[in-house]
C-alpha cells in the first residue's frame, strides 16, 4: 500500500508551488508558503512512524514500540521557524499595502 | 457606552473568564514539558492566545504602550535565560545537561521503563522549558500587538 | 519530479535505519532524566536547534518591530 | 577553556543580540561599545581556531557532550558536531573581519541615517544575530542546523533590509524572503530524503553511507539540496531579489551581505565535495556555466544602471561568478593538478572579493554619506572635495578588475591559468569579464569624481569611516605584493580541506 502520507505531501508542496508562481494577491503567496511548510513538515513526521508504535514518552507508557522521536524534534522546530517567516510576510505585506494601498503584484512595483 | 466596535459586555466577561483557564493550561504545558507532551514553545502559544483574546475583547483601552515594553524586555530576559543556561552548561560542553542525574535541583534519578512521572527529573530541561516558554509567549503578544496598532507612518526616511 | 522521488522513501510504517533513534530511547532517559524523549532530544541532544530556533523567532520580532513599530523620531 | 572556542563564536554574538536591546536603554554610545566588543571577541576566537587548526588538524566539538570530543558514543554521531577545517576557518574569518569594519563604519553612518534610538538597536542586534548564523552555518557538521542557520540569516538579512521603512524596500525584502522561505523548504526536504535513507542527520556519517553505494535516492536529496543552495547564493538564473537587496540595504550592509553568499558558497562547496563525494561530473559543469553566465550578465548588465548601488549590486554578481567558476572547475577536474589550483584560486578569489567589493560598497555608503544620492546624474567632480575617496576608489576599481599589484589579480590569475587547461572558452569569458568590469568602473570614476566642482551640501566624511576605508585598502595591498603569504598557509590547506574526503569524515567516525 503506497504510503498515503506521502501523497498528501506531494499535493500539499506542489499546490503551494502552484500557488507561489501564478497567483498575484500578497496574501495568497503568503498563505501557500505557509502550506508549503506544513506539507514538508508533514513528510517529516511521516518519516518517523513505525507500525503501531506509540510516542516516546515513558510516563506510565504501555510497554509497545516506540515511535522515532527525532523527525518529532525536527518538526518542532521547523514549525516554529514556519510562524516566524510567516509572520515577518505578513507583517511586509500590511506596509506594502499601507504604502500601495493594494496587495496586487501588478501594481505593485515589483521590478526585475 | 458601547462604541461601535466595542465587544459586548458578554464578550467581555467570558474573556476574563476564560483568561483563567487558559493561563493555567498554558503554564502546565510548561512545566510538565519534560514528562507530558509539549513544552516551552506549545505553552508559550496557549499563552498567548490569552492576549489575542484580551485585544479582541477590549479593543481601544488596551493601546498603553507599556504593554509593548514589557513584552519586549520580558522577551529578552526569557532568550537571556536561555542562553546563561546554555552557558552554565560550559563546564562540559557548551549545552551540557549539567543537572540531570545529580539530585540537585532538578535532578533526581529516573527509573528506566515506564514510571508515573516525578516532577522533579528533567535536569536543566524544565528550566529551559521555562525559558523558552516566556520568550515564545512575550513574542507570539508582540507579534500580535503590533499588527493590531499599525498605524501607516510617514515617509520613510531614505 | 523530485516530488514523485518522495514516494519511494519508503513503506510508511517500516523505517529502515533506525540506530540513532533507538540510541535515543534507551538511554535517554538515563542521560537526560527527563521522561519524554521528544524533550530531551529537543533540549539535550539538539540543543542548538531549539537555541538557533528561539534566536529566529527573536529575529522575526524584531523584523517586525523594524516594519510595523512607529516612527518615534525624538530619540529618547 | 580555550576547546570551547567554536561554540563560543556563535554563542557570543547571539549573546551580545539579545543584550543590545538592554543596554541600549543605557546609551547610545555604551551600546556601540558593546557591539563592537562582542564582535572583537569573536573575532579573537575564530583567529585562535584558525591558528589551532595550522597546527594541529581538524577541531570537532560536540555541544552537550560530557566532554568536547567524545563524538560517537554508539559508534555513531548522535549529538550536534561542530566540525571546523582549514575551509571554515577561512571562511568565518572572512565574514568576522568584514562585519567588525562594517559595525565600525557604522558608528557614526548610523547617526546620520536616523535618529530613532530603538530602531538603530533592532538594526544592530540584527546585524549580530545575521553574523551569528553566517558563522553557525560555516561551522555546523550537521545538516538540520545548517537549516536552521541558514533560515537565521535570510531571516535576519530581511529585516534588514526594511530598515528605511519605505514601500520599495519592503518589496525587495518581501520578494527575498519568499525565495529563501521556498529555499531552506527545499532544503528540508532533502535532509527529510536524506534522513529516511540513513536515520542520521550528520555529514560526515552521512558521507560515509554515501561513500559505500550512491543510490538514487540519494541523487534525489542532492539535487533538492544543491538546488536549495544555489537560490541562496544567486547566480544569473536566481539574481533578480539580490540588485534589489543590494540597492535597498543601507551602504555598510551590502558588504556583510556579500559575504553571506560567500558562505553560501562554501556550504554548496561542502556539500558536493565532502559529503556527496561528487568528483569530475555533471554537478561540476553545471556550477562552471552559471559562474560564466553570472559573470556575463552581471558585467554587461552593470554598464547600464543609473543608480551607483545598482551597477555595485551587478558587480558583486560578476564577482560571485567567478568564484563559482573557480571552484567548478576545481570540482570538475578534481584528479587532474589544474582542478587543485583552480579551487585554491576560487577560494582565494572569496578573501580578495569579500574585501575588494567590500571597500567598494564602503566607499558608496560613504558617497550616500556626504551627498544623500545615489543616482550617478546628479553626482559630479566629488574629487575636489575629498581626495582620500577618489584615492580609495582608484585602489578598490584596479583591486575588482585584477589589475597586477592588487590582490584580484592573483586568484584570477590562477583561476584563468587552470580554466584554460579545461577549456579555453571560460578563460577568454573570464578575461572578458574584468576587462569590462575595469571599464565599468572607469565609466563610474569619470562621471562621480571627475567633471565641474561638487557645489552642493558635502558633509565632511568622519575619521572613523575613513579609517576603516584605509585599513581596508591596505589588507587588499599587502595580500596583492605578498600573495604567497595568504596562499600557502590559508589557502592551500583550505583546498587541501576540501579535497581529501577521508580527513572530514574521519574527525567523527
Amino acid at each position: 500500500m503506497i504510503s498515503l502520507p506521502f501523497i498528501a505531501v506531494i499535493i500539499l508542496v506542489s499546490m503551494a508551488l502552484f500557488a507561489i508562481i501564478f497567483k498575484r494577491n500578497l496574501i495568497k503567496i503568503v498563505m501557500a508558503v505557509h502550506i508549503m511548510g506544513s506539507g514538508v513538515n508533514l513528510f517529516l513526521i511521516s518519516l518517523g512512524y513505525t507500525e503501531g508504535g506509540i510516542a516516546p514518552i515513558f510516563t506510565n507508557a504501555p510497554g509497545m514500540q516506540m515511535v522515532l522521536p527525532t523527525p518529532q524534534a525536527l518538526v518542532l522546530t521547523s514549525i516554529v521557524i514556519n510562524i516566524a517567516v510567516v509572520a515577518l510576510m505578513l507583517s511586509f505585506a500590511i506596509a506594502i499595502y499601507a504604502r500601495y494601498g493594494t496587495f496586487d503584484t501588478t501594481k505593485v512595483r515589483l521590478k526585475g | 457606552m458601547k462604541r461601535d466596535n466595542e465587544a459586548s459586555g458578554i464578550v467581555k466577561n467570558v474573556a476574563c473568564i476564560l483568561a483563567i483557564p487558559i493561563t493555567v493550561f498554558g503554564l502546565y504545558v510548561i512545566l510538565h514539558g519534560h514528562l507530558t507532551p509539549g513544552g516551552g514553545f506549545v505553552g508559550g502559544a496557549v499563552m498567548a492566545t490569552l492576549i489575542a483574546l484580551f485585544l479582541v475583547s477590549f479593543r481601544k483601552d488596551m493601546i498603553k504602550g507599556g504593554m509593548k515594553k514589557s513584552f519586549s524586555l520580558s522577551e529578552t530576559l526569557g532568550l537571556l535565560a536561555f542562553i546563561s543556561l546554555a552557558f552554565l552548561g560550559i563546564s562540559a560542553t557548551f549545552f551540557h545537561n549539567f543537572l540531570a542525574n545529580t539530585d540537585l535541583f532538578f535532578g533526581t534519578i529516573v527509573p528506566f521503563g515506564s514510571n508515573p512521572g516525578y516532577l522533579g527529573t528533567g535536569g536543566t530541561a524544565p528550566l529551559m522549558n521555562i525559558a523558552i516558554g516566556l520568550e515564545v509567549f512575550s513574542g507570539l503578544s508582540l507579534i500580535v500587538l503590533l499588527m493590531a496598532y499599525y498605524k501607516p507612518g510617514g515617509e520613510g526616511n531614505d | 519530479m523530485l516530488l514523485a522521488a518522495v514516494l519511494f522513501v519508503h513503506p510508511l510504517g517500516k523505517p529502515p535505519r533506525t540506530e540513532m533513534d533507538d540510541y535515543f530511547i534507551l538511554n535517554g532517559q538515563a542521560q537526560t532524566g527527563c521522561n519524554n524523549i521528544v524533550t530531551s532530544v529537543v533540549f539535550d541532544y539538539r540543543g542548538m536547534d531549539t537555541f538557533g530556533e528561539a534566536t529566529i523567532l527573536f529575529a522575526a520580532v524584531a523584523g517586525i518591530f523594524m516594519v510595523l513599530g512607529e516612527k518615534n523620531e525624538k530619540g529618547q | 577553556m580555550m576547546e570551547h572556542a567554536p561554540a563560543l563564536a556563535i554563542a557570543i554574538p547571539l549573546f551580545a543580540a539579545f543584550a543590545v536591546s538592554l543596554i541600549g536603554k543605557i546609551g547610545k554610545r555604551i551600546r556601540n561599545m558593546w557591539v563592537i566588543l562582542s564582535l572583537i571577541l569573536t573575532e579573537l576566537l575564530v583567529i585562535y581556531l584558525n591558528y589551532e587548526i595550522l597546527t594541529n588538524g581538524i577541531h570537532t566539538y560536540a555541544l552537550g557532550a560530557a566532554l568536547p570530543s567524545l563524538i560517537s558514543p554508539g559508534g555513531f554521531p548522535v549529538r550536534i558536531i561542530l566540525e571546523i577545517d582549514a575551509v571554515n576557518a577561512l571562511v568565518s574569518f572572512i565574514v568576522i573581519s568584514i562585519t567588525l569594519a562594517a559595525v565600525v563604519y557604522c558608528w557614526r553612518f548610523m547617526q546620520a541615517i536616523s535618529k530613532d534610538r530603538e530602531h538603530i538597536d533592532r538594526f544592530y542586534s540584527l546585524l549580530l544575530l545575521f553574523t551569528a548564523g553566517m558563522i553557525g552555518m560555516s561551522f555546523t557538521g550537521d545538516f538540520f542546523t545548517l537549516f536552521v542557520f541558514l533560515e537565521l540569516t535570510s531571516v535576519s538579512s530581511a529585516a534588514l533590509v526594511s530598515f528605511f521603512r519605505d514601500g520599495e524596500s519592503f518589496e525587495a525584502a518581501f520578494k527575498y524572503m519568499i525565495i529563501s522561505a521556498i529555499g531552506a523548504l527545499f532544503l528540508l526536504l532533502g535532509i527529510g530524503i536524506l534522513y529516511s535513507q540513513y536515520g542520521l542527520l550528520n555529514m560526515a556519517a552521512i558521507a560515509k553511507e554515501i561513500m559505500l553505494h550512491m543510490s538514487f535516492l540519494d541523487k534525489v536529496s542532492l539535487s533538492l539540496i544543491v538546488s536549495a543552495i544555489l537560490l541562496k547564493i544567486g547566480p544569473v538564473p536566481l539574481h533578480m531579489w539580490k540588485v534589489d537587496i543590494y540597492q535597498k540595504l543601507p551602504a555598510p550592509l551590502v558588504a556583510v551581505c556579500i559575504t553571506s553568499s560567500l558562505v553560501g558558497i562554501y556550504v554548496l562547496s561542502r556539500i558536493l565535495f565532502s559529503v556527496f563525494f561528487v568528483m569530475g561530473s555533471l554537478s561540476g559543469w553545471i556550477i562552471i556555466i552559471l559562474g560564466v553566465l553570472s559573470i556575463f550578465v552581471g558585467v554587461t548588465m552593470s554598464l547600464l544602471q543609473k543608480n551607483l548601488k545598482r551597477m555595485m549590486a551587478y558587480a558583486a554578481i560578476a564577482e560571485i561568478g567567478y568564484v563559482m567558476l573557480g571552484i567548478g572547475t576545481g570540482l570538475a577536474a578534481a584528479s587532474k593538478d589544474f582542478g587543485f589550483i583552480a579551487l585554491s584560486g576560487g577560494i582565494l578569489h572569496t578573501l580578495n572579493d569579500a574585501l575588494n567589493m567590500g571597500l567598494l560598497f564602503l566607499i558608496t555608503g560613504a558617497i550616500f554619506y556626504a551627498t544623500k544620492k545615489t543616482d550617478i546624474r546628479d553626482l559630479g567632480g566629488l574629487a575636489h572635495r575629498s581626495a582620500s575617496l577618489s584615492a580609495l576608489f582608484i585602489i578598490g576599481m584596479l583591486a575588482v578588475s585584477g589589475l597586477p599589484p592588487f590582490n584580484g589579480f592573483v586568484s584570477k590569475l590562477m583561476i584563468y591559468e587552470s580554466v584554460f587547461c579545461l577549456n579555453p572558452l571560460l578563460a577568454v569569458v573570464g578575461i572578458l569579464g574584468s576587462i569590462l568590469m575595469l571599464a565599468i568602473f572607469a565609466k563610474v570614476f569619470v562621471s562621480v569624481f571627475l567633471g565641474t566642482p561638487y557645489r552642493r551640501k558635502f558633509k565632511k566624511m568622519p575619521a572613523s569611516m575613513m579609517a576603516v576605508m584605509w585599513i581596508i585598502a591596505l589588507f587588499i595591498l599587502f595580500l596583492g605584493m605578498f600573495p604567497e603569504m595568504a596562499i600557502n598557509n590559508l589557502v592551500t590547506p583550505a583546498a587541501d580541506a576540501l579535497i581529501n574526503h577521508e580527513a572530514y569524515m574521519g574527525g567523527v567516525i
